[in-house]
């Protein structure tokens, strides 16, 4: 078993008296890119935080690298990079002033030629001064600022939230990047299931603060199964099956949202209800994940009856 | 040889990835290889492109294009030297396992039934086939 | 060498305000000191007396040439206190550069502690340097007739460091989550306090001890709050 | 770590003491407010106390007792009043049996009085004179005397607090010292300077002749009289065993200018002062002659003033039946202000007495007159503690005051009644006077309010204690420091609450165990749809 990155034991944090993050388990093994899926609100930034350090957790801990989070040692966050929700740097820095800043704290770790590559590479001055960037600008410029200390843990929270498709690649690469080399590991969140499945080995899916899934993303794909069943007469009202997520009935019809159960078995309790036909619809990853994290079972939103 | 190797290096540009789609990842690369290998435009013997380059050019995650070139080793297309990278096997190595018949089938299923629906008859329908099965076999 | 580098940052954020500050006193002070010593201010500065009549004790007491000096001392240092306080502790927290400044490879003391000099640095130097410089105009011989007593220098450094029991209230104000009625207000109601309580003060030994009690109070309090990641 | 333990105690050390410093000052101006605003309503309607009945006795017991010069006393007492420099008071002078000896205004009053020795002129005190110390918003004052010419001052004179001396300066352009006054005098080097020594009082005037004030100056054990313009410092008086407790001056040169016109009596210039140990020293000029006298017994030497003509020294002594002294203030206030009241309702006898002094300094009696002050009920009915809007207000303040003042009874009563030299500032009196005001005046009333605070705080952290000891310990504050107390409990311990999914009953977050159920918090069951699988 690789050692691993990233560990929590029931994290918690409560904010007055709603819940953010519940009873975190977590474990991410070193070598991964593992992507943090969640819907909005869903505490990723918490435990993002939490595990990080900038947060007290109201119960448990979490440990990084090997070290308590709340106690990391100045060594230790030496080797974990952090872009920041929003990549927020000190506005009135130029690029230059922020690079001469941010390499006072790596010495020797701080890939100038890199860094450099990557500012020519964008198109960016050392001069600029950070409020005069876009939004994207900025985000590249945090990227560069992440990946030139060759951090061992790179930790992104929703890096590519409001990025354009070119820049978004950008990061990808960046991240695919550090990934060669040995024994590092990219934790990410993000909103865009595209990204996420291009580029990430494990997927964590956090839903209410609670943790939902924690698998590769092909188990996570291989197991979410979306089954269209089409009777003669009328659909059966109770039956039962393993691993149902959620069901909706219409009149002849049943549609069901089945999880980790194999297609033979589904072949059997097909005949066993005595379904006409049968067929599993291919799903890509958002739907799953909107499948698995905000099912339908209210209906859709807007329905259209015929008149 | 020149183009040969011009060709391995444009390797990366034929695969294309649409993630939104339905099949996985690794699956449309393998898939799409493998179609590469039937047109032939990759014959046997030819060398892959590496996996960190792959994985580079594509902006995919490596285990990815590994776990591609191990689904692509199973069908017995490719055989992977080790040190010195996966290069495409020779034809009759190749085998085939019940898996990716029914996944001919299923292709034809859809031809078919999307022909049938354009009002084809079935008598033009297997004068197609047999068409496309020339271009491919002539070589 | 980490310390160095968050202490220039601190400092070169604080800057324009530093710089406005030793501005504003410079430029007022001696306007201030200048017009004190024209000669038909400072020729008619004390009362003449007609013949044989009684003199209340309170005409022989008058206010010191540099009384003007010293509200202007005062208004600046609390300026400076509040908009330092502000910038270093506000602003990180509402822009969401907060996780930036934080997770950097230097324990959380050092941050704290680069910010507190970075302050202690911006009041000393700025406004100290400006206060001596002026007083040291004021008692040459020839501008005042009369040289202020040695005692009004102290004073003024009183005032200097009630900039800071402000700085630290306002960097309370910043650090506290909680609701701001609770201790966000508290902490600049405390200094209100102190700096009323110092004001009475006719010893300038116990005008010290007062600030130098609410500032340990404040900065315990920041220390423990920024320490203990509440927010 | 250690480090981090101390830092978060004293840390919650300095957040309580600032709560609750604030929250002490917000109550207390809150009680100030309402207690005003009840008391105004509350006793508006009381109509005024009925005028004291006029009687013979008490006009006598009034009246201003007034001494001729061959010693006979008269009874003046005044009618009508003065406004606005036109004087209308009309004296009606009796003789000291009783019988009307003159009337009318006070410009043709045919007999010439005696006029004893007074305290100087608008002085300033040295608790006056630190006033001028504090550090207001505009730095300290100093004391500047100038050296005035027609039109325009030619030196300054500052006091130097540190070494007790004047410093000149030339006050033109170019400046410059002169020199230093000090009780040597003139000097020009600042060595041979010698302080005067911590200065008491100090009163200035302008001398006939001269635009310049001049000063005299007392300190503890001396007198001085400091003419800035001709720069020399006189000696008046010195009494080196004792401190001086006052000084009292009578017919000064400088001192009695134009305000009087010329009495027919020829006064001595006189200095009459009082030293600590009861001796009585006068000193008189032209011719110079020195007296110390000692009070025989019975006699009490603060109501004792003199006056010195050319031909005889006076003393006047106005003596009454004291309080027995025993009964002091500070021990028990509320005792002594029973027995004041019951002593000023009884008649009490006083007295005139007129000594001529001897060369030697002994006294000889020359007239006498007693009489007899009626009893005059306590007018100050409405002892300003005992309204019931004070009652009511200071229920709220915290029942720590009233054992503090206990304690520290004797110091807190110097610093607010005993207006010693030494006393405090007028900060720290402020303070205490303003304590002493916020004093609970009805314990029993208090006592309820603090209990009531006290319930609302357990209410409040039962549900929310974690460590029983601290939650004790904030009880014991609450009670100590009544609503401030309170206020502060809630301020620092807000911890939010959630209702336990075991006991539905409310359950602080930062306890790990639900303090009725003891169950954890709620650990959200793992879904058997969840995938978890690790590498």
């Amino acid at each position: 078993m690789t050692e691993t990155v990233l560990e929590s034991q029931s994290l918690t944090k409560y904010f007055g008296k709603t819940v953010a993050v519940d009873h975190l388990n977590l474990e991410i093994p070193r070598g991964c890119i593992c992507g943090f899926v969640g819907r909005n609100g869903a505490g990723k930034t918490t435990a993002i935080k939490l595990m990080l350090g900038l947060l007290k957790p109201t119960i448990g801990s979490s440990k990084l690298l090997g070290c308590d989070s709340m106690a990391l040692t100045p060594v230790i966050r030496q080797r974990i990079g952090y872009v920041t929700e929003g990549h927020r740097l000190f506005r009135w820095m130029s690029i230059g002033r922020l690079e001469k800043f941010q390499r006072a704290f790596f010495q020797k770790q701080w890939d100038e030629r890199l860094f450099a590559d990557m500012l020519e590479y964008f198109g960016l001055s050392k001069k600029q001064k950070i409020k005069h960037l876009s939004n994207g600008q900025r985000a590249q410029v945090s990227l560069a600022l992440a990946l030139a200390p060759n951090p061992e843990l790179l930790i992104m929270d929703d890096p590519t939230l409001g990025l354009d498709a070119a820049i978004r690649r950008q990061f990808l690469a960046g991240m695919i990047e550090l990934i060669m080399r040995e024994g590092r590991t990219a934790l990410f969140s993000s909103h865009i299931l595209g990204d996420v499945e291009r580029v990430s080995d494990r997927i964590v899916v956090i839903d209410k603060g609670r943790l939902r899934a924690n698998c590769t993303l092909e188990q996570f794909r291989n197991s979410v199964k979306k089954v269209k069943v089409a009777f003669a007469d009328r659909a059966p009202t109770e039956f039962e099956i393993e691993g149902l997520l959620n069901c909706r009935r219409s009149e002849k019809e049943l549609e069901l949202v089945l999880i980790g159960t194999d297609s033979n078995r589904i072949n059997e309790w097909a005949k066993t209800v005595g379904a006409e036909k049968y067929q599993i619809v291919q799903m890509n990853l958002e739907d799953q994940f909107i499948e698995y994290t905000a099912p339908a079972s209210k209906g859709k939103l807007f329905r259209w009856e015929e008149i | 040889m020149f183009d040969k190797i011009r060709l391995i290096d444009l390797m990366g540009l034929w695969v294309q990835i649409s993630p939104g789609s339905d099949e996985p990842v690794y699956v449309q690369v393998a898939e799409q290889i493998s179609e590469a290998i039937a047109r032939g435009e990759l014959s046997s013997g030819d060398k892959l492109p590496p996996v960190r380059k792959l994985a580079a050019e594509l902006v995919i995650n490596p285990n990815t294009v590994a776990r591609a070139y191990s689904r692509l080793e199973q069908a017995g297309l490719v055989v992977t030297k080790t040190g010195s990278g996966t290069y495409v096997s020779d034809p009759k190595l190749r085998k085939a396992d019940a898996a990716d018949f029914n996944i001919l089938t299923e292709r034809m299923d859809t031809l078919i039934t999307r022909g049938l629906n354009l009002g084809l008859e079935q008598q033009d329908l297997i004068e197609m086939f047999k068409t496309r099965v020339e271009k491919f076999t002539k070589k | 060498m980490r310390f160095l580098a968050i202490l220039r940052k601190e400092l070169r954020e604080c800057l324009p305000w530093i710089v406005l500050a030793t501005a504003v006193l410079f430029v007022f002070g001696y306007v201030e000191l200048f017009e004190r010593t024209i000669p038909q201010n400072i020729d008619y500065r004390y009362r003449l007396f007609s013949p044989s009549n009684d003199v209340y004790p309170f005409d022989l007491t008058k206010r010191s040439l540099l009384a003007g000096m010293g509200q202007l001392l005062l208004v600046v240092s609390i300026g400076l206190g509040l908009a330092m306080g502000i910038r270093q502790f506000w602003v990180d927290h509402y822009a969401g550069t907060w996780g930036f400044t934080v997770h950097r490879s230097v324990n959380r003391e050092k941050i704290l502690s680069a910010k507190l000099t970075a302050a202690a640095i911006g009041f000393v130097v700025s406004i100290g340097a400006i206060w001596c410089l002026l007083f040291l105009y004021a008692s040459k011989a020839p501008n005042f007739y009369v040289p202020p007593a040695k005692r009004i220098f102290f004073e003024g450094w009183v005032y200097i460091v009630s900039g800071l029991v402000v700085y630290s209230a306002a960097a309370l104000a910043g650090l506290s989550t909680v609701r701001w009625y609770t201790t966000k207000i508290f902490g600049l109601a405390f200094a209100a306090i102190v700096l009323f309580v110092m004001v009475f003060q006719w010893r300038l030994s116990y005008a010290f001890l007062a600030l130098l009690v609410g500032i340990f109070v404040l900065v315990v309090q920041i220390t423990q709050t920024f320490l203990n990641r509440e927010f | 770590m250690k480090k981090d333990g101390t830092l978060r105690h004293l840390a919650v050390i300095s957040r309580i003491f600032m709560t609750v410093l604030i929250l002490l000052i917000l109550v207390a101006i809150g009680q100030l407010i309402i207690g005003e605003m009840l008391f105004a309503h509350y006793y508006a309607a009381r109509e005024q106390q009925e005028k004291l009945k006029a009687d013979a006795r008490m006009r006598i017991a009034t009246s201003q007792k007034r001494i001729l010069p061959d010693g006979s006393i008269h009874l003046a007492n005044r009618r009508g009043y003065s406004r606005a420099g036109t004087d209308y008071t009309k004296f009606q002078v009796y003789d000291v049996n009783d019988n009307l000896v003159w009337e009318g205004i006070q410009k043709d009053m045919p007999y010439e009085y005696l006029d004893w020795a007074q305290n100087l002129r608008n002085s300033c005190s040295d608790e006056r004179m630190r006033e001028l110390k504090t550090i207001t918003s505009e730095f300290s004052r100093n004391l500047d005397i100038p050296v005035n010419s027609e039109e325009r001052t030619e030196e300054v004179w500052r006091y130097d607090e540190q070494k007790d001396i004047f410093v000149g300066y030339r006050y033109r352009q170019g400046g410059g010292k002169i020199g230093y006054i000090s009780s040597v005098g003139f000097t020009e080097l600042k060595s041979e300077a010698k302080p005067f020594g911590k200065s008491r009082l100090f009163s200035s005037w302008v001398p006939q002749n001269s635009f310049s004030p001049m000063l005299l100056w007392q300190t503890d054990h001396r007198f001085y009289q400091i003419n800035f313009e001709e720069h020399n410092v006189s000696l008046l008086f010195e009494s080196t065993e004792s401190e001086i407790t006052f000084i009292r001056t009578h017919n000064w040169p400088s001192l009695s200018t134009s305000k009087k016109e010329s009495s027919s009596i020829d006064y001595r210039p006189l200095i009459h002062c009082l030293t600590n140990d009861g001796k009585h020293w006068l000193i008189m000029w032209q011719p110079e002659q020195r007296l110390t006298v000692v009070l025989p017994e019975g006699l009490h030497s603060r109501s004792i003033s003199a006056t010195a003509t050319k031909d005889s020294i006076l003393l006047r002594h106005e003596g009454r039946e004291l309080m027995p002294p025993e009964l002091d203030y500070r021990k028990s206030p509320n005792q002594w202000q029973k027995y004041f009241r019951e002593y000023r309702s009884k008649d009490r006898k006083e007295w005139i007495e007129l000594y001529k002094v001897d060369d030697e300094g002994q006294l000889e009696l020359v007239s006498r007159f007693d009489w007899i002050r009626p009893a005059a009920p306590v007018t100050d009915e409405i002892q300003e503690k005992a309204t019931a809007p004070h009652r009511f207000v200071t229920a709220f303040s915290p029942p720590l005051y009233n054992v503090v003042w206990w304690i520290f009874h004797d110091k807190l009563m110097e610093l607010t009644t005993y207006r010693g030299y030494r006393g405090s500032g007028e900060f720290v009196r402020g303070i205490v006077e303003a304590t002493r005001w916020s004093l609970p005046s009805s314990w029993y009333w208090n006592w309820i309010v603090s209990v009531a605070t006290v319930s609302i705080a357990f209410r409040h952290g039962w549900s929310r204690r974690t460590s029983l000891a601290r939650f004790i310990a904030w009880l014991a504050f609450v009670g100590a420091f009544n609503i401030a107390g309170l206020l502060t409990y809630l301020a620092l311990n807000h911890t939010t609450v959630i209702k336990c999914h075991h006991c539905s009953k409310a359950r602080g977050l930062d306890q790990d165990q639900c303090v009725r159920c003891g169950t954890e918090l709620p650990v959200p069951i793992q879904g058997k749809l969840d995938l978890m699988f690790c590498a």
